[in-house]
């Protein structure tokens, strides 16, 4: 492994049902263990990946949303999530992990453009 | 030095391949050094040994190939994405350990995402 | 392929995982161990443990980085250091606590 | 940091140019590509180019052309080639793809 560290964000655009927003975790966790700095955007349907209560059990699907309350052995804090996408589909900031910053559009676009290398799923 | 690294997420049936190859030529031709090209999600499949696509359309997995053997860029496949699509180095047949996955790809894991990113000066998604 | 305990069947994948790690007792964890000839000690419950409970919780098991810093908040700096675990499951601790602890394999590109 | 923003599909479909247009900034570049190229005439894209400018906006010539897009479109938005988009992706600092 080379010395170089980036700075990776994931864009999450995919509902927790979507095959995609579990790519996006492992992809995420993989990261994480190689020690880059990560970043996690909830945007669009992304934003339900963060909502309590859902119980994908109840449709054959592994729970993967449990694993999101590991991101703390991960080093992983920066969660952002957008503040419209939430409000469009009349959702509260009510979410089944900790340490989620919601931001404005603006300051979400600003935080994004922080990283060198942003990946979306 | 400008170097690039590219993720396929798309299934070699689709056009968006093709397009993801053509910017591949574009960079090469401009003198872009690829350092690799990592496949993932459905973008695995291009790396199966038994597409049959007609003549008279656009041979993805000849492209790779050509794009491996002739610019040595390396392309590797998600070991994990592939396994669940029926893809594997692994496979078993009258108890022969054989593969499913051409030969000039590397069966690789997430962590060589890793290494593309932090090696390359950018990385584009496709 | 299968282990065979107190008259009861328990099937295993081609790598030697159970296949439902909810049929998991202690008992199993020695017999999961013999085929890659390691005698469990102590130390090594301490960690088959941890990660069985680690996956309840959180339904993945650890990567090893997340591991050791789990690790370390629970059982301190000496026994968090993927020295001493690698000392333990020589093949990696993500392959081989898993196994023990009647986890699925974990991905092949995790 | 100025930000690349691959867009490849329509917003008849999905809403991919909505969310990429919510995080655009100032100094970044949007190139329509693929599907993308079905939004020169989609009414988001263009109140954003009234709002902003076209200096920002280019699209992948041969993607139009296979559409039927590029005559249909404004003629003040870039039409560019692969080449550009490779010499775009250097100039700016990351890139994110829209799909």
């Amino acid at each position: 492994m080379n010395n170089n560290t980036k700075h990776i964000a994931i864009l999450n655009a995919s509902a927790a049902t979507a095959p995609s927003a579990k790519d996006a975790l492992d992809t995420t966790l993989i990261y994480a263990s190689f020690e880059q700095p990560i970043s996690l955007f909830y945007q669009g349907e992304g934003v339900r990946q963060l909502v309590n209560n859902q119980d994908l059990t109840t449709i054959h699907v592994k729970d993967f949303l449990k694993t999101m309350s590991a991101f703390s052995f991960y080093d992983i804090e920066n969660i952002y999530v957008c503040e419209n996408s939430l409000k469009s589909r009349l959702l509260a900031a009510n979410f089944h992990i900790e340490n989620v910053q919601v931001l404005t559009p603006h300051e979400f676009a600003n935080k994004l453009h922080e990283h060198q290398v942003i990946l979306r799923f | 030095m400008k170097t690039l690294s590219i993720v396929v997420t798309t299934p070699p049936y689709s056009p968006l391949t093709i397009t993801a190859i053509n910017y591949i030529k574009s960079a090469i031709a401009l003198g872009v050094s690829i350092n690799g090209v990592f496949f993932y999600q459905d973008g695995v499949i291009n790396a199966s040994e038994h597409h049959t696509i007609p003549n008279d359309e656009y041979q993805v997995l000849t492209e790779w190939k050509a794009l491996n053997k002739n610019h040595n860029i390396p392309l590797h496949v998600c070991v994990s994405a592939s396994e669940k699509r029926g893809l594997s180095d692994e496979i078993t047949i009258n108890a022969q350990q054989t593969t499913n996955i051409n030969e000039c790809f590397t069966v690789s894991g997430l962590g060589e995402l890793v290494e593309l990113s932090t090696s390359s000066k950018r990385v584009v998604q496709f | 392929m299968a282990i065979e305990l107190n008259n009861t069947t328990y099937e295993t994948d081609k790598h030697g995982y159970l296949i439902d790690y909810t049929v998991w007792s202690e008992e199993l964890a020695p017999l999961l161990a013999e085929t890659d000839n390691i005698e469990l000690t102590e130390a090594h419950w301490e960690i088959i443990t941890f990660v069985r409970e680690f996956y309840i919780t959180y339904n993945t098991s650890p990567a090893i980085r997340a591991l050791t810093k789990a690790l370390k908040e629970k059982f301190g700096e000496s026994k968090a250091s993927s020295r001493y675990l690698f000392k333990l499951f020589p093949d990696g601790p993500a392959k081989q606590a898993t196994k023990y602890a009647g986890l699925p394999k974990p991905a092949r590109c995790l | 940091m100025k930000v690349l923003h691959l867009l490849r599909t329509s917003a008849y479909n999905t809403p991919d140019l909505s969310e990429c247009l919510a995080t655009f900034q100032p100094n970044d570049q949007l190139v329509l590509l693929d599907d993308g190229c079905y939004n020169l005439t989609h009414v988001l894209l263009n109140e954003f180019i009234e709002n902003n400018g076209a200096q920002c906006v280019s699209f992948i010539k041969d993607h139009a052309t296979a559409r039927a897009m590029e005559t249909n479109s404004k003629s003040n938005v870039n039409a560019i080639n692969l080449d550009t988009l490779v010499n775009l992706t250097f100039e700016c600092d990351s890139v994110i793809t829209w799909q």
